[in-house]
């Protein structure tokens, strides 16, 4: 089964790097960006068939090793076929 | 010789690059700003170490894509020796002045070390002070040094004689393929490379070994 | 949004760690009740971090002045002078408990902290070190405290610019829950060109500069904005992160306006931000401050007064700035892709005025803000001074070479170099010595000085005996630079101690400052800077009392420095100092005979003793007579003699003590002892001159081979030493899952 | 308007990080994670309100800046209301 976990900073918390994309974009012209903020994308390949099963050991995953969970949400999707 | 040392917000080795080129070509460089969009006369364009823009998005990319940019691939094209060393190579494969990219450490850690390096190709404008074969110790300090590029562009990197320099002796510290420590563009006249020659030039630095780098391209552009 | 004028009631007191009689002195000061914001900034400025209420009383009794000291403590960063019209400018500060909850952005703001505060002064920084403490290695939290705390403090300093040279790791049970990361950072400047904070003249603009503020690490409005219920999960108080790009931005834009002539004062935001740099401007200055905080560069949305003068974002500046370079100044921030704006100016009336939307938000005396916060002479009592250990109450080792195996592979005294590899520590070309020696050596740029530098304490002599602790910490350090053959200068503390309120606790810190100060005194070697981390404790169990000392010494030519590595076989190995075999709180003790709660006496610190000793190595040094020096400090003569030849690829043979057992010899922990080489011919006058100046120095061996040999015994191999020294720590933080 | 950038390496490039993640997975007890591939993820506000044009802007900005397409794939998502 195929899986994707976003992980994204919290509200508030500082991106020094979407702020220098969002500096590179306005200086390659592109106005009108009024925020960037970078994530982190994990696409994963589990043995698991139980979606239900594959999605306890996602969230495992990410609170334990993926996602820190002080300055960083995660939100995990199954590939549902 | 005439040199010039591009600076990007970020950059952290050019005082240290500005110091060896003007120890060993006697002549101070120019100091580039990257929101410039013209170099001066220069027989050589140096790319420096650091962390332009933080490193953040890719290694290199925003600096790769900064104002003194077209500037530098016009005169690699008149065949100005451009040289990026460590975020200077990235740069300039970012740019794509030099194939491929550099990825993330294998260890994934920073890594700052003294490394043995093999001048796989003495026959460049880069390294045509060096003996073929011969191995120097060379200090690396990145966090991406990790060369990767298609099988088909490998193959002929290694079959035209465009790796420079590889990593000896099992001291490859980043996982980069085939041991590539630094590469030439077609043409010649662009090199990159990780490690930092400009942090080997005298005896405090435990060896003078970086020097010949430098003074490959004195005499190639005499 | 947090309105201004809530009520204030008891909870909202304590929950910005003010006590009764602290609110009723607040009370009594203004005449009325605070608002909001006011009592946000009193709890900035009256915290223990700020005020340094419970120690202050301690703190002037250190010796801060000397011939060399251009500025003592009360900036920024201490100032001391090294000739030629140059100045060291130096200081350490700890960020303990963000590293605590962040590992990676805890210590890199830490860095990005200090790092400020030596380029605030107008210094290029040179050298950045770190002590880092952390619990035992089986806890489940430190290989991830480990693995955070390394890269951020690399990551910052790597992308910042700055070598990373030295610095200390331990790991002890009392560090579980709460670690120590104390970062040191130093800088190069002109001697006549310092900037300092104090604010001068009437009506001048009072200037932001560097990243935008947001709601980092407002602790005090936890419960505030959760009482008043609005998007209480937007207003939740978030980690600082590092941004070093940001810094290094600031660093040159700070240099190159500093060069134009425009500051007048310049003062950096670190702990409470805009509160504690403000004031302390104005108050220096003796002047008034007026805000106007609609003017302040914001990263988010609808910030109130009170998060505002709260925030601890990073990466910020706060300068008075000369009006007829206000374009100029500007003109240098933006080439820099820096915010910079006019939030306000300078006034006569001496009030801490804050306004916002045009109202008044705090309106307060600004002098008092600082001179009035309470100061406390917490009762304390003194440990009961520790006996001496007989060493034959120590079990012997069957098998020295392998007692000694392992104690090179100890959690304590392994191979840092795991640490060091991940930090850059050869950037801008002047390390001349780098980390794994006993002080590191940065080359002054283009020469010939050189300046040495080192971090040192040992937490389990403080907390036996807190005296001789403080004495042994500032010893070592000294005993440091003089190996390299530097000339001591000056130190900067950072004081890392459990709960104040309780006596005996307290008795640590009273302890360790008066140690602290003994030996300074005696070594003529001022304390310039400095750092007091109180309430370190968890579940009512404080750390080791660690006050970690950070030293810089002076070399008048690099190339006189020398290293510990054995350079030749064939030379003589002499043992400069008296060994009594003392066992007492030592490694051996501790970690091989397992005796962890033993209560006897640290090795006692005669500091005349060491005095005469170190000057007597650091001239032999200098006159170019040594060929590798190192001292004898954790662990003892065998282990300082296995990491000479470890570092030197060297073996040797020697001959121990024919009287002492041969373990009390071997791993006894006395102090003011170095071991030195020279070529054989010139042992015998070398120890002559060592007689002649009063020096004990006993020749112990000869260098040579692959392996330690002690009196014709079993040969230990070098190389199984080696694996083993090398591969603790990298094989302990593979062991576990780390991004 | 409100929009999201994947940016994934392409089939075949090395990816360390997501090695790194698999191996640590592993020792962290998790079992059947058949492979982990690390990605990044934009987060992009944008004044553009005509979902063409946005989705244009962010094809650029990604051709230009957001992804290396010598070893990156991206694909733009647009909050559609
Ligand atoms: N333990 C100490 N010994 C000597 N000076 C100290 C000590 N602790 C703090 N100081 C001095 O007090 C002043 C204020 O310290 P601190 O608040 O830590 O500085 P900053 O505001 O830069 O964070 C500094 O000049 C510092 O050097
Ligand atoms: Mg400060």
């Amino acid at each position: 089964m195929k899986a994707r976990i976003k992980v994204t900073l919290k509200n508030g918390v500082l991106d020094p790097q979407g702020k220098a994309i969002e500096g590179a974009l306005g200086s390659l012209g592109f106005s009108g960006v009024a925020s960037v903020r970078q994530g982190k994308l994990f696409e994963v390949e589990l043995a698991e068939t139980d979606p239900a099963k594959a999605r306890a050991a996602l969230e495992e995953m990410s609170k334990k090793l993926l996602a820190n969970t002080v300055i960083e949400n995660y939100a995990v999707e199954l590939d549902e076929k | 010789m005439k040199s010039a040392v591009v600076v990007f917000p970020g950059s952290n080795r050019e005082r240290d690059m500005l110091r060896a080129l003007e120890t060993i070509t006697g002549t101070r460089p120019a100091a580039v700003w990257h929101a410039d969009r013209d170099l001066p006369d220069t027989d050589l364009v140096v790319l420096c170490g650091g962390f332009s823009y933080g490193d953040y998005l890719r290694t290199g990319a925003i600096a790769a894509r900064g104002n003194i940019m077209p500037a530098i691939a016009k005169a690699a094209d008149r065949g100005v020796r451009v040289l990026g060393v460590c975020n200077g190579f990235q740069i300039l494969c970012e740019a794509g002045l030099l194939p491929g990219v550099l990825m993330r450490n294998a260890g994934l850690k920073f890594v700052c070390k003294h490394v043995d390096l093999e001048v796989a190709n003495a026959d460049t404008d880069f390294t045509r002070k060096y003996e073929a074969g011969q191995v120097w110790r060379c200090p690396v300090a990145h966090g991406d040094g990790n060369y990767f590029t298609d099988p088909e562009t490998l193959k002929r990197l290694e079959g035209e004689g465009r790796v420079g320099l590889r990593y000896a002796h099992g001291t490859n510290p980043n996982g980069s393929l085939n041991d590539i420590a630094g590469i030439l563009n077609e043409r010649g006249n662009v090199f990159g490379l990780m490690p930092h020659p400009e942090n080997m030039i005298e005896p405090l630095n435990g060896s003078t070994d970086g020097r010949a780098l430098f003074e490959s391209v004195l005499e190639a552009v005499a | 949004m947090i309105p201004n004028d809530v009520r204030i009631t008891p909870e909202l007191i304590a929950e910005h760690g003010l006590k009764p009689d602290e609110y009723q002195r607040i009370l009594d000061l203004i005449g009325r009740e605070p608002t909001l914001t006011e009592l946000g900034i009193f709890s900035a400025m009256w915290n223990e971090h700020c005020s340094y209420k419970s120690s202050k009383k301690w703190l002037r009794t250190l010796p801060t002045t000397g011939p060399r000291v251009i500025c003592g403590p009360g900036e920024n960063a201490g100032v001391v002078d090294i000739g030629d019209g140059q100045a060291i400018i130096f200081k350490m500060e700890s960020h303990n408990h963000p590293s605590y909850i962040e590992p990676h952005e805890g210590a890199a703001t830490g860095v990005g902290g200090i790092l400020r505060d030596v380029f605030t002064m107008g210094a290029r920084p040179i050298a950045a070190l770190n002590a880092l403490r952390f619990g035992e290695p089986d806890h489940p939290r430190t290989r991830h405290i480990v693995s955070g705390v390394v890269a951020g403090v690399g990551g910052y300093g790597n992308s910042f610019g700055v070598p990373t040279i030295g610095g200390e790791v331990n790991f002890d049970p009392s560090y579980n829950g709460n670690c120590l990361v104390n970062a040191f950072a130093a800088g190069l400047a002109d001697a006549d060109k310092i900037f300092y904070s104090e604010a001068k003249g009437v009506g001048l603009p009072i200037v932001y500069l560097g990243s935008k503020t947001g709601r980092d690490g407002i602790h005090g409005a936890t419960m505030a904005s959760a009482e008043f219920g609005e998007n209480s999960e937007e207003k939740r108080p978030t980690v600082q992160i590092g941004d070093p790009f940001s810094e290094k931005l600031l660093l040159e834009a700070c240099l190159e306006l500093m060069a134009s002539g425009a500051v007048i004062a310049i003062q950096d935001m670190g702990a409470a931000g805009l509160t504690c740099s403000a004031v302390e401007m104005g108050a220096k200055g003796d002047l008034g401050v007026e805000l106007d905080l609609d003017k302040v560069p914001c990263r988010e949305d609808g910030m109130t007064a009170y998060e505002m003068m709260l925030s601890e974002s990073q990466e910020r500046m706060l300068m008075v700035l000369d009006p007829a370079k206000e374009k100029e100044a500007e003109a240098i921030f933006v080439k820099w892709g820096l915010d910079f704006a006019v939030i306000g100016k300078t006034t006569d009336d001496l009030r801490f005025l804050i306004k916002q939307h045009g109202q008044v938000m705090a309106d307060l005396p600004i002098k008092e803000l600082g001179d009035q916060a309470p100061e406390y002479d917490r009762p304390w009592i003194a440990a009961e001074k520790p006996k001496p250990l007989d060493p034959a109450d120590v079990p012997a080792p069957n098998d020295i070479g392998d007692v000694l195996t392992r104690m090179l592979a100890l959690p304590d005294m392994c191979s840092r170099r795991w640490v060091w590899e991940q930090y850059d520590h050869l950037i801008q070309g002047n390390t001349a010595i780098g980390p794994g020696g006993d002080a590191a050596v940065i080359r002054v740029e283009n020469g010939p000085k050189g300046l040495a530098f080192t971090l040192d304490v040992t937490p389990r002599y403080c907390a036996a005996d807190p005296r001789e602790g403080g004495r042994q910490a500032v010893a070592e350090c000294w005993r440091n630079l003089t190996a390299v053959g530097a000339e001591p200068l000056a130190i900067t503390d950072n004081l890392n101690f459990g709960n104040p309120e309780k006596p005996d606790i307290m008795g640590q810190f009273v302890g360790c400052i008066e140690g602290i100060g003994d030996a300074c005194r005696a070594l003529d070697f001022p304390v310039v800077s400095g750092n007091v981390s109180l309430y370190n404790e968890t579940n009512g169990k404080g750390i080791l009392p660690t006050p970690a000392i950070g030293a810089v010494g002076l070399l008048d030519n690099f190339e006189q420095r020398v290293t510990v590595a054995f350079k030749a076989a064939g030379e003589a190995i002499v043992l400069i100092g008296e060994t009594k075999g003392h066992l007492g709180q030592s490694i051996y003790l501790r970690d091989i005979a397992g005796k962890t709660n033993d209560r006897s006496a640290p090795p006692p610190v005669d500091l005349a003793v060491e005095r005469r000793n170190g000057d007597f190595v650091r001239t032999e040094i200098r006159a170019g007579r040594t060929t590798a020096v190192h001292d004898i400090s954790d662990g003892g003569i065998l282990v300082a003699l296995a990491e000479m030849a470890m570092a030197g690829g060297l073996g040797a043979s020697v001959k121990p003590d024919a009287v002492l057992p041969l373990h009390a010899w071997a791993f006894g922990e006395d102090q003011a002892r170095y071991l030195v080489t020279m070529p054989e011919k010139e042992a015998e006058a070398f120890i002559a001159r060592a007689g002649k100046a009063g020096v004990p120095a006993t020749r112990l061996g000869t260098t040579g081979g692959n392996e330690l040999t002690l009196n014709g015994g079993v040969p230990i191999s070098l190389t199984g030493i080696k694996a083993a020294h090398e591969s603790w720590l990298p094989a302990y933080m593979a062991a576990g899952a780390e991004l």
